[in-house]
């Protein structure tokens, strides 16, 4: 490799070459204040990376203020590598989603196995063994081939790096629409436990203590990734791209174990994980949080690669290595546990009582800049924002009804919409019970998950309908709130906490800037309802493809906690002769519904609307209802509406149907999105208690043992009348066979 | 009776088998490292599943360069059990303690789910607590675990009555005469892809795993009451 | 029909976990000269056309399909013709 | 320091999955010339020593490790000096 060529200081401001870093000339001219003079190459590549979107939140920070951040629970809100709250007995979950977008667009696989990858180190570098995975996928609608490359390989990747480091994914979601083609979304969370006791922090702190690194070595991967990530992908992949930052799984299962083990040690003081910007925002970071400062010198970093400058040892994101700070004269001792793991740790640095980070390199000073300067100041903006006209018409339209023909033929297509499709493909891929604690595996509202040694057990959901949000993004982000506490609530959990990844488009552009401000109020809303509060996340902006926008998908993670396993209930009907209750009464919602979507090409109107106080009411009623154990089978409503919901109870049993009866006008009854709706099975001599304690559920037919799927609607005429296998093989082969097709 | 379970580096799911024995069936059960020599003081080996040295080369090939490896050819020689699942059996065929190799998967996609079995030979230390024929449910979960064997081979253990497991209805990853499960010529060793140690408990992937547990333990404590 | 091996490298830059693995493998059985393991594919097509026709196509099958150019460099060799 | 490719493929007595599917992909995008694919292996080595010792070390290597001869064959070619 060549000795990159690098410009000197007055270069770099007269040919105004921060720019090709990402930098603006006012963000330059801040960078030079702060310093005192003009940076080198190194300082500006230093300063590009932490003043990037993706590192400093320069955009979003003032509307994530927004975000209720504290709880009886949350032992550690936002600002660390993962957020924590505690679970009872001294144990701690401790969770993070974070998104991998950009790198999902060039290399969809290497893309979303990093995603897995790095997410993971989030949750472990906070002293927490992780206990699962969970992710959230954006695709095109699959007519285009490479959209379809796109999601196959996101999926192996995703599926590849959690079975091969032996974590199990036990829930998710995949969405497809046309404004995600080329696009995809690829975001994954990772959940972990621990004992109060053992939760660490990213700092750096104690002047003379060593500064050490371990895992893999530094090559030039991934370098600018940070600026990358908040920057428009080109679609165009022949062009000239940065290395990818290929992940290794194997790697990381042996520095997982490893400082799963050095958290136990009273020698670490900090550790966290090397991430966007590697070694330069770990190490800012960390020196920051703490109020000292960091001198490292490069040439003892681990290097893969020769010949290689500071700039790029700074910037590389090269995976699978942990920043760590420990007691002076304990080095050795770590070392040696590292190498019992098969993992290189070497001392590279110290930690300094004046605030900077300084680098050395081959005898040379190469940096000195101030830790916080990078790290705490970079510039914040209050984006324009602007409320789109679109928005206004929307409001301003009247629901219709969509017109359908044939009441079977609609829900049979509906079945077969990838977005509503069985996701067998995806998650029969994944290893969903590596490590013998996977109560509820993918296929049910949440993923469950026994706490090990104890009767409790964790829920989790990964939830965003972006056309809602799209239509009103208020609305929408409280509904995506209130859609992820539902089927936790479904599931038998109590809601606890909230991760999210805020993917949006530019924001530059202030319609979507309004976008991204106006869900975060409905998500703040709705947190407060539903006493969720927001304890990490993530901000993806720039998800565009010739400039347009993505829907805004500020998705969200929930974990729940189960207090009695015996509790725990999935969709699926259980015994025939059960009655049915369909909880919520139902209105003609279309707007931004997969009825519209198909039946019109496109989507208008108003989205669903939702009372956040109704909301809250009967998730805890039904909560109740479950815990007490009078509830056999519970799903909630969501897109595609009550046809579906009631046909998906019955796919995952076997030799169960329905017969039932409902009212009003046929489309709107089966198909209408309207909020706040769930479907229960009750067995008969829990009837009456049920009714009692779940005050709207309206009684509408029972479970049979007869493969039939029969919905009568006013005077009996019959609306939906199928056999459960027809309804089940045209919903279980979707995915297989748009991936199949030809375009 | 004490179980050794092998850890080598990357095996994810140790402590899925240690857990079956350990805390389920309430046995003594203990890890041993891939550097260790020493099975000697154990009773059987059992090798979990997960990706040793995450299966790269080929699953279960790089294992063959641990210490623990002689040590677990000394000890399959002795003639006390062994038992392999997943990564674990990859591993015993790539040590040449079991015959055969793998392929990718048919689909060649990764595939976790349950899959329906025919018990073939109870005639086993590893099987005696089944009945003849049985069809039991466990989970599997690999990307190579399309059993290859040559024709001579498959013929050869047809007669001896060395084939444990098929997979009953559907074939789920392309075996060789849907081979679930095999054994040494020795039969001490048995090597299967499904993982009876994930189906031990009810809550998580149904019982039918125990009695592949209770079998070894039966057999270890009818031999130790005779030799007494 | 005409034998042709594609030969598919790892870009330079670009990291090889398998055979990182591989070479401290090989290391630990005792073959310390081995400096630097990397693993690629081999794929072997057996086709139908002409040799000048045979070139175009395969260069266009590799980069539409057999190549994920992004992490991935290739060349290929057109074989005798192979008997049957 | 001495580079040495290793051939792997797979026995002809073995079906190829993965070949299969490739060959199947490549005639949906209209290569309906391509009778057969196989996917193997390229092991890429470098190392120090003798050409003789090289070529004594490299067969070891492959038949205690890089090889499994259930289901694969292998060649290999003992290339130029790379420069350093
Ligand atoms: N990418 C994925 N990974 C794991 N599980 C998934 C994925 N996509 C969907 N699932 C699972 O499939 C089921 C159905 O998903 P979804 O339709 O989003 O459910 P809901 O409408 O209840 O939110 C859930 O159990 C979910 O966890
Ligand atoms: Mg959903």
């Amino acid at each position: 490799m060549s000795a990159m060529y690098e410009p000197n200081a007055q270069q770099i401001k007269n040919e105004k070459l921060y720019r090709q870093m990402g930098m603006t000339d006012e963000e330059f001219e801040r960078a030079v204040g702060m310093l005192g003079r003009l940076p080198n190459y190194t300082e500006t590549g230093l300063f590009s990376a932490l003043w990037s979107e993706h590192c400093s939140y320069k955009s979003s920070k003032p509307v994530l203020r927004k975000f209720p951040t504290k709880g009886s629970r949350v032992l550690q809100g936002p600002g660390e590598g993962a957020g924590i709250v505690d679970i009872g007995d001294n144990q701690a979950a401790v969770f993070k989603m974070e998104s991998h977008n950009s790198p999902s667009a060039i290399d969809p696989f290497i893309g979303a196995a990093t995603g897995a990858g790095g997410v993971l180190r989030d949750v472990f570098s906070m002293g927490a063994r992780p206990v699962a995975l969970v992710n959230s996928l954006r695709f095109g609608d699959l007519s285009d081939a490479r959209d379809r490359y796109l999601f196959e390989e996101a999926v192996s990747g995703i599926a590849s790096y959690g079975n091969i480091i032996g974590i199990p994914t036990i829930a998710g979601e995949v969405q497809f629409d046309n404004c995600y083609s080329k696009r995809p979304l690829v975001n994954a969370m990772a959940v972990g436990l621990l004992n109060h006791e053992d939760i660490q922090k990213g700092i750096a702190s104690g002047v003379g203590n060593s500064v050490m690194y371990a895992g893999a070595k530094t090559g030039r991967d991934g370098i600018h990734g940070a600026t990358m990530s908040s920057a428009e992908v080109s679609v165009d992949v022949e062009a000239e791209l940065p290395v990818m930052q290929a992940g290794d799984p194997f790697l990381e299962k042996l520095v997982m174990e490893a400082c799963l083990e050095l958290v136990k040690s009273d020698a670490l003081i900090g550790i966290q994980d090397m991430g966007a910007a590697g070694l330069t925002s770990s190490a800012a970071e960390m020196a920051s949080k703490a109020g000292y400062g960091v001198e490292m010198n490069l040439d003892l970093v681990p290097q893969r690669e020769e010949g290689m400058t500071a700039y790029e040892m700074m910037l590389s994101e090269s995976q699978e290595r942990m920043l760590i700070v420990v007691k002076k004269g304990r080095e050795q001792e770590v070392i040696d546990l590292f190498t019992r793991y098969d993992i290189e740790a070497v001392s590279i640095g110290k930690v300094t009582d004046d605030k900077m980070l300084r680098l050395l390199h081959k005898g040379e000073l190469v940096a000195e800049v101030s830790a916080d300067a990078l790290a705490e100041d970079a510039p914040v903006y209050n984006k324009k924002s602007e409320e789109p006209a679109y928005f206004r018409e929307f409001q301003a339209m009247e629901m219709i009804e969509p017109v359908v023909e044939d009441l079977n033929e609609t829900l049979t297509a509906l079945l077969k919409r990838p977005t509503i499709a069985s996701k067998e493909w995806v998650y029969n891929q994944f290893d969903t019970h590596a490590r013998r604690n996977t109560v509820v595996a993918p296929g049910s509202s949440a993923g469950v998950i026994r706490v090990d040694g104890t009767n409790k057990g964790l829920a989790m959901t990964a939830d965003c309908n972006s056309r809602y949000v799209y239509l009103d993004p208020e609305t929408g982000g409280k509904i995506a709130i209130a859609e992820a506490a539902r089927n936790l609530v479904c599931s038998g959990a109590e809601p606890i906490a909230v991760t999210d990844c805020l993917n949006f488009g530019s924001a530059d552009k202030p319609e979507v800037f309004w976008q991204f401000e106006k869900s975060a109020d409905g998500i703040s809303d709705a947190c407060r309802k539903l006493n969720a509060p927001v304890i990490s996340g993530n901000v993806s902006l720039s998800n565009e493809v010739n400039g347009v926008p993505i829907y805004p998908t500020p998705t969200i993670g929930m974990v729940g906690l189960v207090h009695d396993l015996s509790q725990v209930t999935t969709t699926e009907f259980k015994n025939a002769g059960d009655a049915i209750y369909l909880i919520g009464e139902t209105a003609m919602d279309f707007g931004g519904s997969e009825l519209q979507q198909m039946t019109e090409g496109k989507i208008f109107g108003k989205a669903p609307s939702i009372d956040l106080d109704v909301e809250a009411a009967r998730q805890k009623g039904l909560l109740t209802a479950i815990q007490n154990k009078l509830v056999a089978s519970a799903t909630d409503l969501s897109e595609g509406g009550f046809a579906i919901a009631l046909c998906e109870k019955a796919f995952g049993a076997e030799g169960l149907g329905a017969e039932v009866s409902i009212s009003g006008s046929a489309v709107t009854a089966l198909f209408s999105e309207t909020q706040s709706r769930f479907l229960v099975t009750v067995k008969n001599e829990n009837a009456e208690a049920f009714e009692k304690a779940v005050k709207d559920a309206v009684k509408i037919g029972r479970v049979t043992a007869s493969d039939k799927i029969i919905i009568k609607g006013d005077g009996d005429t019959v609306l939906i009348d199928g056999t459960v296998n027809e309804f089940r093989s045209a919903w279980k082969g979707a995915i297989q066979c748009l991936l199949n097709s030809e375009a | 009776m004490k179980f050794a379970i092998l850890v080598f580096p990357g095996s994810g799911c140790d402590i899925d088998m240690y857990h079956a024995v350990k805390d389920v069936i309430g046995n003594e059960a203990e890890y041993v490292g891939h550097m260790e020599a020493d099975l000697e003081r154990f009773d059987a080996v059992l090798i979990p599943t997960g990706a040793s040295y995450g299966d790269y080369l080929r699953p279960g090939a790089l294992a063959q360069t641990s210490p623990a490896i002689d040590s677990l050819k000394a000890f399959a020689a002795s003639g006390k059990p062994v038992l392999g699942v997943g990564n674990g059996f990859q591993i015993l065929t790539e040590a040449g303690l079991l015959p055969g190799a793998f392929l990718r998967n048919k689909g060649l996609k990764f595939r976790s789910g349950k899959a329906v079995l025919t018990v073939q030979n109870i005639d086993t230390p590893f099987t005696a607590d089944y009945k003849n024929g049985q069809q039991i449910t466990l989970p599997f979960a690999h990307q190579y675990g399309n059993y290859f064997l040559d024709e001579g081979t498959v013929s050869e253990l047809k007669q001896s009555n060395r084939i444990v497991f098929t997979y009953a209805d559907s074939n789920v990853d392309g075996s060789t005469e849907a081979i679930a499960g095999v054994l040494n010529e020795q039969g001490n060793v048995l090597g299967m892809m499904p993982l009876p140690e994930r189906a031990v408990e009810e809550i998580i992937g149904g019982t039918d795993g125990l009695p592949l547990f209770n079998s070894i333990l039966k057999r270890w404590s009818e031999n130790n009451v005779s030799n007494v | 029909m005409t034998k042709v091996n594609v030969y598919v490298t790892l870009r330079e830059s670009v990291v090889d976990p398998q055979g990182i693995a591989t070479k401290e493998a090989l290391k630990t059985m005792g073959y310390n000269e081995v400096e630097n393991v990397r693993i690629g594919k081999l794929i072997e097509l057996e086709l139908d056309g002409s040799a000048t026709e045979i070139d175009a196509r395969v260069k266009e099958m590799c980069d539409k399909l057999l190549i994920n150019k992004v992490i991935e460099d290739y060349r290929y060799e057109i074989g005798e013709v192979a008997g049957k």
